[in-house]
Parts: C-alpha cells; structure tokens; sequence
C-alpha cells in the first residue's frame, strides 16, 4: 500500500496535512502526535513584520462550525525563521509556510526571506476575510489573483499554492487564474465570511463584526468547490473545509484533492491528524487500493 | 507545563450547589498533574457545539484521581453538563494554562480574593497554599447570601464575605471588604468578572503589592494553537511579539502589571 | 406589542414567513400549524409551465444541513392558480408566490398570469442552484439581475422581491443591482451550493451530483449577507438561511431583516413557524420591546 | 389519510433479532390510526443528523398504544436507535404514507412478498389480512439462515422461504421461491429491494396480476412538502402533474403498474 502523494516534485508520505492558522507552527499539536506521522504542517500566516491581529473577541462558535477573525496575529518572516522552522526541521515531514500579507511587496518580502530556507512549500493566503487591509481583492478578483500569483511565481524558490477563497461566485474561473499565473497547486477552501448576533446584548459576537467560518458546517461547500476547482485545472488542488475524520478526506480525495487539511476539527480531537492518516490506510486495504493516487477524482456518476 | 491530553473522564458526583452553580467531581487521571489556577476544556456531547468549555479546576484529589469543577450554567455546554449524572462519560482536555505560582506567596501577606464564579480556582489555591503552610486571608464576593463554597474556605484560610446586596457581609465587591476590614496584602491572588479585575490591578498599583489575577477569554483550541485567545500584554509577548499573551498557554495567570485590561 | 411589519406596502401581521420550496403551498404543514399565525406564506416556485425536476436522489443529509436538487418539480402556472391560490386564500395570511423560470419571458409569463390573481406579493427566484438552464446567471451577474428585475417590475402588478443567491462575490452589489432594477425587497439566501460523495460507492450523494445547502449549518453566512444586504440598500430585506428557533430569527432581525423565513427546519420541526412567532413575542415581551421595527437592523458594536 | 403529528414516543423495549437487526417497541398515541405499509419519521437525538429516518411500522398494538419497528443498522441513524433503551424518549413524526389497501385482498388469492428489511411491514399487513379472515401465503427473502420474524408470520399465514445462501428454503429470491411451489397470486403486495420490486412488477404483468409494491426514496420532510422523494409514474401525478409521485405521500405504495422503477 502506497499513500505518497506528489504536490508539484515534492512527495508527502501521505496526503494529510494541518490546515494554516489551526496549528501553529506545529509545537502546540506535537504533545498530541506524531508530526513525523504527517504528510506536510502548514503554517500559521507570517508576513514581512509582525502583525498584532484584530481585537477580541476573536472566535465564537456556531452550529457545527465555528467564527474566527484572528486577524493573522503573527511574529513576522525574522522570529518565524528563527524559532519555528527549526522546530520543524526537526520532524521528518515537509514544511508548507502561509505567507500573508498587505500589498504584492509584503508577500514578495516574506518570499524573498523564505527563499532559501529550508522548507518544502510556500501557500500563500490571498484569501484571509479578517484583514481590513485589501489583500483579499487578490482572492476575489481573478485578474489581481492572477497578477499577485505571477510576481509570487517570478520570486519564489519553491513550489507555490495559491490558497482560494471560497468568497467567489465562480471558483473555477478562480482555479484558472492562480494556474495561469504560474501556481504549481491550489488550496481551498479557506472560511466562509459569516456572523454572529448576540441577540441578549444585540452586539456581534465578534469585535471584527465578520469573521471566517471554518467546520464540518462548511463541508459540503468545500467538497463541491474542490470538485470544481480539479475539473478546472491540471495543477494539484488541496482540499479543507470541515474535515473531521478519514472519511471525511476521502470525500474530498474522491472530488479530485491529492492532499488534504485538518483545520477547526484539530481543536476538536487534536489527535485528528494521526486518526485521518490511519483511517485513509485502513480504508485502501478494505477496498485494497494499491495507490492513494488511485483514489485522486475517482468519484463517478 | 503539564503534559496536555484529551481524556475521557467519569462522573462520580454532581449536585446543585447554589441557583444555577453546580458541583461536578471527574474522575480521570489528569488529577496527577494539575494544581490551582489551572483549567480543562470540557466537550459538551451536543453535535452542534463543537469547542471545549474552558472550566478552572476549583479541587484537585491526586488519591482519588479526580477533579471537581464548579460552573455556573451560561449557555448550552454548561447546561447539558448540568445534566450529567455518576458514571457518565464526559470527554476533557487537559490540565491546560499556567496556574498561580504559590512560591510567590512564601511567608507574604497574600489575600486571595474570588468573585462570583470566580471563587471555585481560589478554593485550590487556598488549600495548596494551607498545605505549604501560609497563613492567607481569602475574601469572597457574592451577589446575594447563596455562599456556595464559603464553609470549605474556612477549613484553609480566614475568610471575609461582601455580597452585591449586602445581605452578608460588606455591601459591595472584595475590595470594599478588604477596605472596610483593613486587610493589608503583599501578594494577591484574584479570579473574577472583569470589573474586579480591573479595579485588583488600580489598587495593586496604588499600593505597589502583587497581584496575580487570572483572565477569561472565548477559547476555541486552548492549547495556544489558533490565537484566539489573547489579551494584551505591556510587554512583547513571547509568541508573536505583538503585546498580545495567549491566555489559554501564557495564562490564564498573569502578573497584573503586565496586562492591559 | 405590536409585531406587525410593512414589507413594500403589504403590511404582515408578523414577520415570521416560510421560506420557498420547504413549505409546498401550506397545504400540508397546515396539519400542523394554524396558517392564520403567519405573516406570510411563500410557496414553492412556480413556472410557466409544469416542470418535473431532477432525477433522484435529490436530497442528502449534511452536517447540520441539507443538500436538496429538487430542480423546481411544478405543476405549472396554471395548475397553481386553479388550486393552491384558493386554498391559500381561506387563510388569513399574506400570500407571496415564488416564480421561476429558465428565460425571461418564461418569469414574465408567470408573473403576468399572476397579475389578476388574489395575491400579495411576488418572490423571483434567480437564485436556484439546481437547474441547470442557466438562470442562475440571472442571479449571479449583477446587470443580469438589474435588467430582469427590471423587465419583471415593469410587468409585475404586486411588489417584487428578489430572491438573491449566496454563491456570489458580492452580495452587497447583487442587492444594489436588484434595488436599481426596481424591486420592491430582497430575501435571501437561497441554498449555498454543495456537494456530497459516498465514499463507498464512490458517486455522487445527489443525481445531480450539486446541491443547495440549507439548515443550521449556514446561518452565519446568510446572517452576514442579510447584514450587508441590508447596510447598501434602502428598500427591505427578508431574511432566511439556517432560521431553527425564535433567537435565530431575531438574530436575522436584528441583522437588518423585515422579515424572516423558516425553511429547512420545518422538515426537522413542522409546528416550527408558529413557534418562530411566539418566540419572537415572547423576547419582545421580555425586553419591553414596544414594536418589532424597532429590532430591525438594531445590532450595536 | 390519518392526522399527522411530531410526537414524543417512549421506548417500551428493543432487543437484537438478528446481525444489525433490531426490534424497537415504541409506546405512542400514533398507534390509534397506523395501518399495515404507513411509516414514521424517527429523528435522531445527535443533532449533526436533522433529518427523520423513514421505518415502516412492523407492528400495531392500539391496545397498548404502541408500534413496532424492526430496522437494520444502515448509518449514523440507525446506530442511535440501537443503543435506545426501555424508558428513552423518542421523537417521531407520523403517520405517513398510505398502506396496503386490504381491501383488494378480499376473496382473491393474496401473496405477501418481503425481502431483507423490506419484511418488516408485511408482519402487520399478514396481521391484519389474517384478522379479516383472508389465508393468505408469505414468502420472505433472507441473506443467509438468520430468519428474523418469520416464526411470528407462521401465526397468520403459509410461510415459504427464500435464502441467497440457499442455507434455509429455496435458494435465490422470492420469486424463485414462488416459482419453485407453484404459488398462484391474484393479489401480490410486496416490499423489499429494489432489483425484488422491479421483478415483481415484471412478473405481475407477465401473469397479469396485482401487485402493490412499497417503494423507498430519500426524504426530507416525509409530508410531502419538499418534493424530494419523487418517483416516476406512468399516468400524470396528482400532485405536479409531471409524472412525479411523492412516495411519502402518495405512497410508499403504489400499484406496480403505475409506477416506473
Ligand atoms: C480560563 C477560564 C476558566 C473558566 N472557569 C470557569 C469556572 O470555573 N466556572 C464557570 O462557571 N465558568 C468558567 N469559565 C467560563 C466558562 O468557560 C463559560 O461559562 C462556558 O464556556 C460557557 O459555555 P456554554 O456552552 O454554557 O455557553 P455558550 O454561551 O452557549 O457558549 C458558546 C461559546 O462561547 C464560549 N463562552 C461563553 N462564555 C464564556 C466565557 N465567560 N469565557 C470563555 N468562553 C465563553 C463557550 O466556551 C462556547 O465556545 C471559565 C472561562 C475561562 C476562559
Ligand atoms: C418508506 C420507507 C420505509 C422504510 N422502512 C424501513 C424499515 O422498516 N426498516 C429499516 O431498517 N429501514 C427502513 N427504511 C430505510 C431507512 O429509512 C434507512 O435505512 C435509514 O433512513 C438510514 O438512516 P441512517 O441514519 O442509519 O443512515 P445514514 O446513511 O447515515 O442516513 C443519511 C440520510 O440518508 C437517508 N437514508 C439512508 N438510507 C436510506 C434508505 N434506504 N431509504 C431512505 N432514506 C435513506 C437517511 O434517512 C438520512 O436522511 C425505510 C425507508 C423508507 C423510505
Ligand atoms: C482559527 C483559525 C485560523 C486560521 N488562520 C489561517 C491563516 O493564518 N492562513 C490561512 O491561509 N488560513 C487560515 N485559516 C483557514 C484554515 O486554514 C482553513 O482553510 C479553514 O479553516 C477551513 O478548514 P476547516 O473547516 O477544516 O477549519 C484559519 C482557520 C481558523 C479556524
Ligand atoms: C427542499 C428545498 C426546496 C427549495 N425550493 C425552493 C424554491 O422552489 N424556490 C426558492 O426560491 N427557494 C427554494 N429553496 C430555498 C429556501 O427557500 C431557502 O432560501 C433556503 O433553503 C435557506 O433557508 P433554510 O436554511 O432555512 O432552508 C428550497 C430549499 C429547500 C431545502
Ligand atoms: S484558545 Fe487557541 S490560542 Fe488560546
Ligand atoms: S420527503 Fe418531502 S415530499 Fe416526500
């Protein structure tokens, strides 16, 4: 049985990763597994300089899913270089950086700066829906996505996924724009802009007013959006949004992701990345699929 | 830092203790670990709630291997644990957060001062502090003259009373007590509503003594994951280096001089 | 207490409606609630002519939701006015009729047929996900939506809602769009699309392979799209998605809705829609709230 | 039709009957108008499930107010249902759907055909035709040897068997099973899978016969409001007029002629 799965010439063990924002740099989830177990950890976004985030409240829950409008709170590209690849050099799995940002040059600094560190993959998030700031029109619009995707390409020394927002009326067309701007894969999705009304006070339950919903809630929009997206395009796409067990990223491998995220649900069962990759195993050798990418888009009609 | 573990716990006892404040006893082997000013994140089993309730250990019984929890019911997680009965299951994470360090009460005046439901962690603190020896003045803040958990404060500490009615004790909040009864402390030790929070730091500032309190905050992984969690810190936070603490890891104690609340 | 609101000069006794397609034409939840307890009823939409819909399966169970591709099975505009208008009108409630249609002229037929017809309102639908003809562009195209609701405004003899859809960019555009085309309301939202695969069978939970996801579980995107719907125009909003008890519809309320529909979960609860009445009652009572206007938009920060 | 209502039934008993086959009693006013091939709507308590399972009703028993319902484990759902025990409250909606007519049974040669889990509701339609005096013959179609409830078919009627196995009976369906006796039928009422009640609308008419089959769909509402649970029918529907009948409504049976499997 064979679970390796290859995301633009770097091979993942297998095809489970962590979801950016819901792990850290990994060192909070390493007291509950394995990381050596996992296919890739993604990052918390980092930018060019260390960003305070939006105020709190900050996360609130909603009916199978949760809010969150962190707002990208994060050290900046120096301390993340110092304190957190290192940590996760030292597990045998690949490192997948979230690269966040305000304008093109924010992104392009943290690119440079990563250029030749030891990681495997670069996703960068143009698609966050709690920063004020503009960068999500680069998830938004096709034409920017496509023109941030290219400078990024241009400058960046590895592989880079281009994280969509599912905020689009058309995700394909979406899909098309990172691809034709030279993205070597795509992720998705991120949150869905929601809210929540405090009815006793009648204020938001966040201070952000709108925050990303992220949960088995969001699930069906996630899967159908990444069946979508691999119809639409030849690169491999990522797929997350509500994963919540191995069966869970078997639906989305089915609707055409060769790699998969555990997001929200980690804060769930945060043994859920170790317990997704045993499940994906023990569902090839019930069906003996020889091949994870045997399992890749195989959903018929 | 305790190790961290999801766990499935087993109810030994639970019983009303005041109007909507119950009493919950676990038995589960996070007892080894944890100690006063600690919290667990309890899973409610409702499919619709999906983070745990973050609940200060206000007991801890390493013997029995159990932890008793006191909550007040806000919403549907606490309300559904109110249901629970001996013997059912109940899923916890834990111990999480930085608990009080009792060292720096070593031989000082310390006054533990506990409002509302954020009496049940001082009970902890008081009994680990009697163990080691100190002698401390705990003064508990009441709405109305329900004094859940009062009698088993005495068997640790002195303890002054003040009620939002005055129907026992100083009329008004802890610190009106400790004014009305002149306590003097160098070290405090505080859980409770934000308001008190507040007005502990003012007066430990004014009086230049220590004050320890220990924040709330909506938590969604509480292991110091998602940043969801922050409060901000005068400091740069060793984290992010924004002067925003996680709570759930960096607390949910903190050195009053150090937050911005 | 006075819960009565004015929807484009229909006055409602409550705002409390059922949301299209879940309710048929009252008929057979009215074994289960009083219909004279409701602000309006909305039905199922209708077209010019009978159409049979997809292919089953055309529902699946999701995490606190539902996935439904009904594809609008109708008896037809015709059949309609013969037999469920008369047996609305016995009810003292409002009665909104939801049309559909695959060319603007097939909406203008409805409508037009409708003009002599005792009934309060029209709800256009150019938001159904599930039929594949193409009016979906209607209500995913901003000037699509302005030019239809212009033709149907010119036409309609009773005020006109349009009915938006959440699969868009940007919803505040869509109702800005609707509102300069004329119509007299917006309601939304209709059904996120979705997707779900049976990882035994490896298929398509749905025949139609996508559905429209409603219930629960996308509440908090249809309360922020009613909130930014109703912060870009000035005509009202009715409000829908997810709506399970009272809270929730005050929570749209309080978001900037009207009015409010309950949809999937009569499927859950069938006395649900009385029970969204007294509910809303019961908190205006509790808070001393004199008339239900004054909740509408009324969340602070 | 009969009144329909969301009512809360309590479990009077369940026990296993054979692998992932269980038999729930459930003590409910329903009882007073349910009839042979109706169902109800059992809702799940784990709220990440909305949606009401259809069951067909086993059993009636009006004098103890109770139903019968015997289910195999198919999901999530079923899985709930089956750690209910005596005393447990249970959410259901019914009755719906429309029965065996029995009157087409009177004085005719009537056989009942169930397959799988499609045996279930024939108990009570054997029941009932038995108490009105019709002799009727049952066959029943089982995977393998384990053949729940047909002891308490042989109380109302002739039973012959059919296994896939061929361990017990005819080995094959019910067909072959019928063939294999040279069972005679005027009258054929049926439920079982799919591939069963496609032969069996092909067998009634090639001998010309009735057959009225109990059809199985996705639902949602189970009322008939939602227009999900549609199958095609030969003559225009009543409903649509689009050749669309609503198996919860309209059925779940229907006259096998008039409808297009
Ligand atoms: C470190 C810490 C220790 C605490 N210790 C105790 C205790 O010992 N006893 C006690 O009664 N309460 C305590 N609380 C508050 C307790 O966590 C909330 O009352 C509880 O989470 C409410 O959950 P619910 O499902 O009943 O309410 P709901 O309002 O239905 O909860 C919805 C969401 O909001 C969160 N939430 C609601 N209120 C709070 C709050 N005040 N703080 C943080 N999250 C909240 C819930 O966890 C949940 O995610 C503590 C909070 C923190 C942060
Ligand atoms: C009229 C009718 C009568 C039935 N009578 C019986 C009976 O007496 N005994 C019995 O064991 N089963 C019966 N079934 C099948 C039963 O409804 C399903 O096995 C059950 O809904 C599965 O639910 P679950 O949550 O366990 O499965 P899941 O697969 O988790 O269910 C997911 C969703 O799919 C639906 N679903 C899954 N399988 C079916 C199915 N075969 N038919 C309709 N909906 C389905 C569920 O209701 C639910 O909405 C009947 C079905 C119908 C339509
Ligand atoms: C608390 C939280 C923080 C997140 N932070 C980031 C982030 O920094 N960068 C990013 O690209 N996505 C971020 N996300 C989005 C997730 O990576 C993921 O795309 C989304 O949550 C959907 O997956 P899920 O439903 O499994 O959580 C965050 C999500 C959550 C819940
Ligand atoms: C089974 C089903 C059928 C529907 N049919 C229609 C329809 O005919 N016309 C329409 O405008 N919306 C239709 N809708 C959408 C609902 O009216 C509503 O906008 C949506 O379901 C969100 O609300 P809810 O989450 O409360 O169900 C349908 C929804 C469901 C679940
Ligand atoms: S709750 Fe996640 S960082 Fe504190
Ligand atoms: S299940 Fe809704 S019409 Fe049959």
């Amino acid at each position: 049985m064979n679970t390796k799965v290859m995301i633009a010439g770097v091979e993942l063990k297998n095809p489970v990763m962590t979801a950016s924002g819901t792990f850290g740099s990994g060192m909070e989830y390493s007291e509950f597994v394995d990381l050596n177990r996992l296919g890739a950890v993604v990052t918390k976004g980092v930018a060019n300089v260390p960003w305070a985030g939006n105020p709190t409240p900050r996360v609130a829950e909603t009916y199978g899913g949760m809010l969150n409008a962190i707002g990208l709170q994060n050290p900046g590209i120096d301390v993340f270089l110092d304190r957190d690849v290192p940590f996760l050099q030292k597990y045998d799995t690949k490192i997948i950086v979230n690269v966040c940002g305000k304008t093109v040059e924010d992104y392009l600094e943290v690119v440079e700066k990563l250029g030749d560190a030891p990681v495997d993959m670069l996703e960068i998030n143009v698609s966050c829906p709690n920063v004020k700031e503009g960068a999500i029109a680069f998830g938004q619009k096709a034409d920017c996505l496509f023109d941030i995707t290219s400078k990024i390409r241009a400058k960046a020394k590895q592989p880079v996924i281009m994280k969509l927002s599912p905020n689009v009326t058309d995700i394909a067309e979406m899909a098309r724009a990172a691809q034709a701007g030279g993205a070597d894969a795509v992720s998705l999705i991120n949150t869905i802009t929601g809210m929540k009304i405090d009815i006793h006070r009648r204020t938001f339950a966040l201070k952000n007013k709108t925050g990303g919903l992220s949960g088995p809630a969001i699930k069906p929009v996630a899967v159908r959006m990444v069946y979508q997206a691999s119809q639409a395009v030849k690169i491999p796409v990522i797929g997350m949004g509500g994963i919540a067990s191995a069966e869970d990223a078997i639906e989305f491998i089915l609707a055409g992701a060769s790699a998969v995220a555990v997001g929200a649900m980690n804060f769930v069962n945060p043994y859920l990345t170790e317990e997704v990759v045993s499940g994906i195993e023990a569902y090839m050798k019930q069906y003996q699929v020889e091949n994870l990418t045997d399992l890749i888009g195989a959903v018929r009609e | 830092m305790s190790r961290k573990a999801k766990v499935t716990g087993r109810v030994l006892s639970q019983r009303a203790m005041a109007e909507n404040i119950f009493d919950l006893k676990i038995r589960t082997d996070l007892a080894d670990e944890a100690g006063a000013g600690q919290f667990v994140g309890v899973y409610p089993k409702d499919k619709s709630t999906l983070l745990p309730r973050p609940i200060s250990i206000c007991e801890v019984n390493r013997e029995e291997k159990s932890l008793r929890l006191v909550y007040r019911i806000a919403g549907k997680g606490t309300k559904e644990f109110s249901s629970y009965q001996e013997g059912d299951e109940v899923e916890i994470l834990g111990v999480l957060g930085n608990g009080y360090d009792l060292t720096r009460a070593a031989g000082k005046r310390t006054v533990l001062l506990g409002g509302g439901i954020g009496i049940p962690p001082m009970l902890e603190t008081a009994r680990e502090l009697h163990e080691q020896g100190e002698k401390v003045t705990v003064i508990l803040g009441y709405r109305d003259a329900q004094l859940f958990l009062k009698d088993e404060f005495e068997a640790y500490a002195d303890v002054l009373v003040a009620t939002e009615d005055g129907s026992v004790g100083t009329k008004g909040n802890v610190l009106d007590a400790m004014r009305e009864h002149q306590v003097e402390a160098e070290v405090i030790m505080a859980c409770g509503p934000m308001p008190m929070l507040r007005a502990i730091k003012a007066y430990a500032e004014e009086k230049n003594c220590d004050a320890y309190i220990s924040l709330e905050e909506r938590m969604a992984c509480g292991v110091g994951a998602c940043l969801g969690c922050v409060c901000k810190t005068t400091k740069k936070d060793a984290h992010s280096h924004v002067n925003n603490a996680r709570i759930c890891t960096d607390g949910p104690v903190f050195d009053a001089r150090e937050v911005e609340i």
